[in-house]
């Protein structure tokens, strides 16, 4: 019998499948699609949450499906890991479908249905990619949700952009996932058996070992997003519908997180340090790169995209820290950096998600996506604006909310570097803690900007506005999307606030990876206390914090009422006397990333072109183009060209020449034999 | 007793189509390809006729016949009136450079021994020489279908490499089963005429037998 | 760790920060004037004009949102916090705890971003540029400052104020080469985090130079006088920071009200001293150009991380 | 009796429409003779299953797992080819493109072709699945050049020479086959009886089955299509009618392989070396990466595909060439999706060229909004020989990609290099294709989908579940050939 996280789980995914066909049955999927069709689905994922927690409590529990290769049927499998995986999946996708609900109101029923059906598997398929416990089911559901995703971005298939975005997509996903076929193949050995249980009891020589490792690190990372395979991220997120973003940045690529850990971890095992070593600066590399192209972006879901990068680099900083001390046998140390980067992948799935809800309720009620066009929106999507505050203010990494005690975590296990063995090692951590730092205060400037362009100071006239049918101008979103950024607000907040309780639950996690958890008094210092090693060493309470500032702020407010006579005059903003103040003279998003660009001059591929002196409408553009286009991406297709170009000389249509290839190949391997 | 002198009447005969072969190789005329072409058929018939009597395998007289018949007088017959018919009775193509063919030829002939011979050491039959013999005329119509830039001179050398093929067949393995031969011989016989139909078409087409206007279709 | 003198303790603490803070600035002016022979004006003046703005009208841009009026009091409050986590006159606050060195800067993290955010809020020209160039140095100034508290933390093993300042203060003297590295990189982030020259000018109006007072154009009365008094609360906050890093002597534990007398001399001595450095430095550098700011910075940041290198390469 | 009759049928119908292939209802014939085949063939299967392999007339021909299979693969496309072929013929009618007499050629020759195929496939007698291949090759070459287009005759001709003189290596290998088999079993009919020469395979010569297979790679390997035998492909596939080139792709490149994997397994007997495998693995490999390069250059939609037809057959051959319990049964799979899923592309392909008036995909757009069924079934083809899971092409792959890894790990670079190249120049030529605004206009005929997503669903129920009875028929297959 099937123990109950399991079977709900599993259910969970029939329904999401069931769902997605009915939205495909013609007039009635529609109309259900449209009304019942995402409620139904968010109950799913509600469901889906509880029954992960639920298993990180409960022993593995695996089960046999009916379907599969032959002599192989498809093997799933519930564990901690996976638990908190279908956990993140469920929490963050309740959010996402309630305001895809409304969100995909105003659809045409075909392309609702299309929709509707792509959502569901794409959901279905991500629950799946966690639960699967053999080579087989994980590859497909990992193609199947790539595939998924591929026709939910290109939804809009009419703009070209959007296509060539699509297609630079599969084709990275594709290329990762063959990259991630082969590390099962070196894994599996030629036992015929493709059980996870057959993969990791493989004996592998260091060098197999590594090389499958290193397979399975840019296979997966081609879907995390990481340089220098990052190329689709910028280009698809921003092309799907916002929902679809939502999930796609906040969920998805944390199933790639999810496939690192598990291969990496479970299955080839016996961690060695290089390969840290090697995460950490891929990782740092990421970090960086990631904010810094977010800081030159106007366009609010392609900088956000940008930020997925970079916080993917932030969990890969955690993981490659974690690997290095396990490399050098300090378990402990190891499941701590573990912990942190499973906490950031969950928080990042919660903020990221309610960011893209917030840009999608932008999108939807005005039809804006470029900052450039934003303004004042504070005052007229009042709840919005607040929810995405939040929203910017935890991805800032400011206490105390979610995104900081991560980052406190990460930062507490850089701190553990002394007690490393190997000198060199121990002494470029902390640098990579310091990359860390200089990534949170850029993310910090990049919300400022992000928030103070589009949400405060006046509307500027929008120049080029998406032609949204359903923007409804005037207010603020519908209830529907409401709840879901409330939703996800509230995580931030419950998640910064309460650290202590998801420690414990990350702890059994990493405990059934490493073997071993967190020191004892580190969990015995109590609900109020984070402490990641031991309380004389580091600590920080949220909860304090949280009361000390409320407290403070409102004692202050207090006093001043209480003897201030509180007279407040309104009139025209002085801004130092200066006449007339326009919206247009505000800063614009590239103007606040102008300091950036002068400082970081050489990391950016900049084309600039400066109205001339007798220009009669002077116009300033200005360019960032992405330098790995130039370095990775071009040069490879161009050698595609040239060794095509070369083959094509087989195939000159001269039939005597066709005759001449067989003739020679006859001889030569009638040579061969002889 | 007969074995030898059957043999070396094979032998005598594998040599003179060896030489048919050449002569294909380097004949520009397309009727002298033809008769040089029922010639070959005739020796094949001979051929198999002494292999017949000397083994007293019965079947191979049929096969004899159908030689006689298919590749002396119908094909022949047949290519003739095509070459009526498109009235390309004088028309002659230079192949290139026929020395350098030759010599490749000579090469490949060689080549042919050294490969037949280990087989036919194990050979049972009455004559060892003859595989390398078809062999090399396999491999020469090949070459002659190679170096042919017209239409009907690369179907005689399909045929031809047929015939050498036939010869191997009788000669070199006293015949395969006469089922299969008759199913040889019919898809020869198809073939040679869908060649027919294909002249006509590719004349009305290209206004030419001239192969070399098909090249149209490649790689750019 | 909660027992009642500690929390009298804090709460004393708390209360003597907030309330000392304008007279640091007010000391720090008079030294100024002095050094630039100038009359001085009265060491409580930042109290006058304290109380001034409290008794003046707010005036405030009409379409300024709640966030504009709601900033000044979140900016107190977190410097308050701040003032009430370093240990300035004690160790082992039971605040303490609650946020280390990594969860202090944050909180002056949280502050400048509202900052920054209150400054976009009415959508001036000013505004944004000034919340620019704060965010500019802020975010070299940030991790310049943990790369220093790094270094302190791994020579203590913790990055609990307490701690570090129990381990610093306690252990026999020996050079540190990477303290003296921290503690310059130390006083370039506190030149500027606190808005003074060669980085900023507090005292200037000019739309070329300014950057913090950019910001707070638009502030008057009682939000201005609690923005004013955060930036005190700041400076003396980080003074204490760095005494607790590079001069921890004297200070007591918490709840022994014996040690206390010695301490609040120690550190009126030390504020004095650094009071009358801070006005040195303002008085015999030049302001920079603003983009000399972030070589200004990046120079602090590449000192703090050499600081933490040569921590563990001289480590034996 | 049933296996005779799936011999009858086809040779039955393609005299009966030799007479009436032109009427009105040739097309509904065609495809009632088809069903028919299908339907014996389905017979014959469950036969198998119940009694195993037998042979009948004297051993002439015989049916054991490995080609019963075959025979009903080749059976059910024959027959979903015929449903497709007569709206597409129907509108090549309508279009004035063919006349009375050219259709009468296509659908008798449509039926001799199967019957040949089926004839190669149930023989036993290894010379009469020589004539019968030439008997494909003959009934086939007409059908390409049916359009008497320029274009279609050099396909055509090309096709016929080039094939052509591969058969007549082929047929010297079986002459050499034959002559070592002589000295064992005896002169006569049985030493040509593949039964026969399986059971004696220890005892064949291994210099003359090793010469022998050479010849008979290098023969039949030219209509699998090996590089660098494979240059008539394109051009045939490009020229001729759509559902020729489904069946050619579909079927003939099937049987050619498996002559050549017939002739293998004699070889491995006799040799107990890896000649044979490792050869068929060089041919796989080289055809795999050449035809993945040459993808990235088609302009011409069918053209491609028959390119991507060389690389899969390309992959087959690696698999076989690998051997061994799992590569076999990956190749045999391979055979199986292969050839549903790209004649159900063709079949997409046919109505979408004639939806837009062309060949060139540069003027081929927006299907999915002139005619979603065929948009969405070129898309979801495409995405399934491009080996995406779930469809069944995954499947394949996956166990050879795996297989390979650790019996020939040189040899995954290649295939993973070939497969990114062939996704890159496969998707990014179908997508604009299938995406944004349309060129194509509506059919005159009401196009035939149903083998369309018939064909795509048994491959995407291949790549999730596969029945039991069809795993062990694989399973005995795959020891059949080992």
């Amino acid at each position: 019998m099937i123990p109950a996280p399991l079977a709900g789980a599993l259910a969970c995914v029939v329904i999401w499948f069931v769902l997605g066909g009915f939205s495909l049955v013609p007039a009635a999927g529609a109309s259900f699609a449209r009304r019942a069709a995402f409620p139904l689905g968010a109950l799913a994922g509600l469901a889906l949450a509880a029954f992960g927690l639920r298993a990180i409590w409960e022993p593995a529990a695996s089960a046999t499906l009916l379907l599969g290769l032959p002599g192989m049927p498809f093997h799933v499998r519930l564990d901690p890991l996976a638990g908190f995986f279908l956990f993140l999946l469920g929490a963050v996708s309740t959010a996402i479908s309630i305001s895809a609900a409304g969100y995909f109101r105003g659809e045409t029923p075909g392309r609702l249905a299309l929709i509707g059906l792509q959502y569901f598997v794409f959901l279905a398929s991500m629950a799946l990619v966690i639960l699967a416990d053999d080579a087989y089911l994980f590859m497909v559901a990992w193609e199947t949700m790539a595939l998924a995703s591929y026709f939910l971005v290109t939804t809009d298939h009419q703009q070209s952009a959007i296509r060539g975005a699509g297609f630079l997509y599969l084709l990275i996903a594709h290329l990762g996932a063959l990259a991630i076929l082969l590390c099962f193949g070196i894994l599996h050995g030629g036992r015929g058996d493709y059980t996870f249980a057959a993969l990791s009891s493989a004996h592998l020589t260091p060098q197999w070992a590594t090389v499958a490792f290193l397979l399975a690190f840019f296979g997966f990372g081609a879907k995390a997003g990481m340089i220098p395979l990052h190329a689709w991220l910028p280009e698809a997120h921003p092309a799907a519908p916002s929902p679809v973003s939502a999930l796609m940045s906040g969920v998805m690529i944390k199933t790639a997180i999810y496939g690192m850990v598990r291969v990496i971890y479970d299955l080839i095992g016996g961690v060695r340090w290089e390969w840290g070593v090697i995460v950490l600066v891929i990782a740092a590399g990421t970090t960086l790169f990631g904010v810094l192209y977010a800081l030159m972006q106007h366009d609010l879901k392609r900088l956000l995209a940008y930020h997925s990068v970079e916080n993917i680099g932030i969990i890969l900083l955690g993981l490659g820290m974690s690997m290095v001390f396990i490399g050098f046998g300090h378990p402990m140390a190891g499941a701590l950096g573990l912990i942190a980067a499973l906490y950031h992948t969950l928080n990042h799935a919660v903020f990221k998600g309610l960011l893209f809800l917030g840009a999608g309720s932008i999108l939807h009620a005005r039809g804006l996506r470029d900052l450039n066009d934003m303004g004042g929106l504070i005052r007229t999507m009042p709840k919005t604006a607040l929810y995405f505050l939040v929203g910017a203010l935890a991805i800032s990494a400011l206490p105390p909310l979610n995104g900081f005690v991560s980052e406190w975590l990460t930062f507490q296990v850089a701190l553990q570097a002394p007690i490393l063995g190997h000198s060199v090692v121990r002494s470029i951590l902390p640098l990579f803690a310091a990359t860390l730092a200089l990534a949170g205060a850029l993310t910090a400037m990049c919300f400022v900007k992000v928030y103070g362009i589009a949400f405060l100071g006046q509307p500027r006239e929008p120049r080029h506005p998406v032609r949204d049918p359903h923007a409804h101008s005037g207010g603020d979103v519908g209830p529907m999307e409401q709840f879901g950024m409330a939703w996800l607000a509230a995580g931030c907040v419950v998640l910064g606030v309460f650290p202590v309780a998801m420690l414990t639950v990350l702890n059994r996690v990493a405990a059934s990876l490493t073997g071993t958890g967190l020191s004892t008094d580190a969990l015995a210092s109590g609900w109020l206390w984070l402490v990641p090693t031991t309380p004389a060493q580091a600590s920080y309470s949220p909860v304090i914090f949280l009361v000390v500032i409320v407290g403070v702020v409102l004692l202050t407010a207090l006093l001043v009422h209480r003897f201030y006579h509180g007279r407040v005059r309104r009139s025209d903003p002085w801004d130092c006397g200066f006449p007339e103040q326009t919206p247009r003279m505000q800063d614009t998003a590239d103007a606040f990333g102008q300091p950036i660009r002068h400082v970081f001059g050489p990391i950016y591929l900049m084309k600039r072109s400066l109205p001339g002196p007798d220009d009669a409408s002077p116009r300033f553009v200005l360019k960032i183009e992405d330098r790995h286009w130039y370095w990775i991406y071009l040069p490879i297709a161009r050698l595609a060209d040239f060794v095509s170009a070369r083959v094509a000389l087989l195939q000159q249509g001269r039939i005597s020449f066709y005759l001449l290839y067989s003739f020679l190949t006859l001889i030569a391997l009638l040579v061969f034999v002889a | 007793m007969g074995t030898s002198l059957a043999g070396q009447m094979v032998n005598l005969l594998a040599a003179f189509l060896l030489l048919v072969a050449f002569a294909m190789l380097s004949q520009r005329r397309v009727l002298s390809l033809v008769r040089l072409f029922a010639w070959q058929g005739a020796a094949l018939a001979a051929s198999t006729l002494l292999v017949a009597y000397s083994t007293g395998q019965n079947h191979l007289y049929y096969s004899a016949a159908l030689a006689v018949a298919l590749k002396v007088i119908l094909i022949p017959w047949v290519l003739h009136r095509l070459i009526d018919r498109l009235d390309v009775r004088w028309d002659i193509e230079t192949p290139i450079n026929i020395p350098t063919t030759m010599l490749v030829g000579i090469a490949l002939v060689i080549f042919a021994f050294a490969l037949a011979t280990p087989i036919s050491e194990m050979s049972s039959t009455i004559t060892r020489g003859t595989l390398g013999i078809a062999l090399a005329c396999v491999l020469l119509s090949f070459l002659m279908m190679i170096v042919r830039r017209k239409a009907i001179p690369q179907v005689i050398g399909f045929l031809a490499m047929e015939n050498g093929l036939f010869f191997a067949a009788t000669s070199a393995t006293h015949g395969m089963p006469l089922v299969v031969e008759l199913g040889v011989a019919l898809d020869v016989l198809v073939g040679t005429f869908i060649f027919g139909i294909f002249f006509f078409h590719i004349r009305e087409q290209f206004d030419s037998l001239d192969i070399r206007h098909m090249e149209k279709l490649k790689e750019d | 760790m909660t027992q009642a003198p500690t929390i009298a303790f804090q709460i004393f603490q708390s209360i003597l920060v907030v309330l000392a803070a304008p007279l640091l600035m007010g000391w720090v002016n008079q030294c100024r004037a002095w050094l630039q022979n100038r009359s001085a004006p009265s060491i409580l003046l930042p109290y006058y004009t304290l109380a001034k703005l409290f008794h003046k009208d707010a005036v405030i841009a009409e379409h300024a949102s709640p966030l504009f009026r709601l900033t000044p009091y979140i900016l107190f409050g977190c410097m308050w916090l701040a003032g009430g986590i370093v240990p300035v006159l004690a160790t082992a606050l039971p605040f303490a705890p609650a946020a280390d060195i990594i969860a202090l800067v944050a909180v002056f993290a949280l502050a400048r971003v509202f900052a920054a955010l209150a400054a976009m809020d009415i959508g001036t020209s000013f505004g944004g540029l000034g919340a620019r160039r704060e965010m500019l140095i802020g975010f070299l100034a940030e991790p310049a400052m943990l790369m220093t508290l790094f270094t302190a933390a791994f020579i203590s093993g913790s990055t609990q104020l307490t701690t570090i300042v129990d381990v610093l203060a306690h252990r026999q003297f020996v050079i540190q080469p990477s303290l003296a590295f921290a503690a310059v990189a130390f006083l370039m982030v506190l030149l500027a985090e606190n808005a003074r020259i060669p980085i900023d000018n507090p005292t200037t109006h000019l739309e070329l130079t300014m950057v913090h007072e950019a910001m707070i154009l638009e502030y008057s009365a009682r939000h201005l006088a609690l923005i004013e008094w955060g930036a005190a609360i700041k400076l003396f906050a980080y003074m204490t920071i760095g005494f607790a890093l590079f001069a921890p002597w004297g200070i007591a534990t918490a709840g022994d009200w014996a040690g206390l007398p010695l301490a609040i001399a120690a550190l009126v001595a030390k504020l004095a001293v650094a009071g009358a450095g801070l006005a040195l430095i303002e008085t015999v550098s030049a302001k920079f150009r603003l983009f000399r700011a972030p070589e200004f910075l990046s120079t602090a940041f590449l000192l703090a991380v050499l600081g933490m290198l040569t921590h563990f390469l001289l480590r034996t | 009796m049933e296996l005779l009759s799936v011999l009858a049928f086809p040779l039955l119908g393609g005299i009966l429409l030799g007479v009436f292939g032109h009427r009105r209802w040739a097309p509904e014939l065609n495809a009632a003779m088809s069903l028919a085949t299908l339907l014996a063939a389905g017979a014959l299967t469950v036969r198998v299953i119940e009694e195993g392999p037998t042979t009948v007339l004297e051993e002439q021909f015989f049916v054991d797992p490995f080609n019963v299979f075959l025979v009903a693969l080749t059976a059910f496309v024959g027959f979903t080819t015929a449903l497709f072929s007569r709206p597409y013929m129907r509108t090549e009618e309508h279009a004035g493109r063919l006349s009375a007499g050219r259709l009468r050629l296509y659908h008798s020759m449509y039926q001799l072709f199967s019957f040949t195929m089926l004839l190669c496939l149930l023989t036993n007698n290894v010379g009469i699945l020589w004539v019968a291949m030439e008997g494909a090759t003959l009934s086939t070459v007409l059908l390409v050049s049916l359009y008497r287009t320029p274009q279609s005759l050099e396909a055509a001709w090309k096709y016929f020479i080039l094939c052509g003189v591969g058969i007549a290596q082929a047929l010297f290998g079986t002459i050499l086959l034959y002559f070592a088999a002589e000295k064992v079993l005896g002169a006569g009919g049985t030493a040509l009886l593949w039964t026969h020469l399986h059971e004696v395979r220890g005892e064949l010569e291994p210099t003359v089955v090793s010469l022998a297979f050479v010849f008979l790679l290098v023969g039949y390997g030219t209509k699998v299509g090996l590089v660098p035998l494979h240059n008539w492909l394109p051009d045939a596939h490009a020229e001729g009618p759509t559902p020729v080139s489904a069946v050619l792709s579909g079927l003939l490149l099937n049987v050619a392989l498996y002559a050549v994997v017939r002739s293998k397994v004699l070889v491995d007997g006799a040799l107990e070396t890896g000649f044979s495998g490792n050869l068929m693995m060089g041919f796989g490999l080289l055809s795999v990466v050449v035809a993945a390069f040459f993808l990235s250059r088609q302009r011409d939609v069918k053209r491609m595909f028959a390119y991507s037809s060389i690389e899969h057959m390309g992959i087959m051959t690696f698999a076989f060439g690998m051997g061994g319990p799992v590569a076999a049964f990956a190749g045999l799979l391979h055979m199986t999706v292969h050839s549903l899923t790209k004649s159900a592309i063709f079949f997409t392909v046919g109505h979408a060229a004639h939806a837009t008036g062309t060949q060139s995909m540069d003027a081929i757009r927006g299907l999915i909004r002139q005619s979603p069924t065929i948009g969405w079934g070129l898309a979801l083809g495409s995405i399934a020989i491009l080996g995406m899971p779930p469809f069944g092409v995954f499947t394949s792959e996956f166990m050879v990609l795996t297989t390979a890894m650790h019996e020939h790990s040189w040899a995954t670079p290649f295939l993973l290099v070939a497969l990114g190249v062939a996704f890159a120049a496969v998707f990014g030529k179908v997508q604009p294709m299938i995406f944004g605004e349309t060129t194509a206009r509506p059919l005159p005929h009401p196009p035939a989908l149903v083998p369309v997503f018939v064909h795509l669903a048994v491959v995407l129920m291949l790549g999730l579940y596969i029945p039991p009875y069809l795993v062990d028929w694989y399973r005995q297959a795959a020891a059949l050939i080992g």
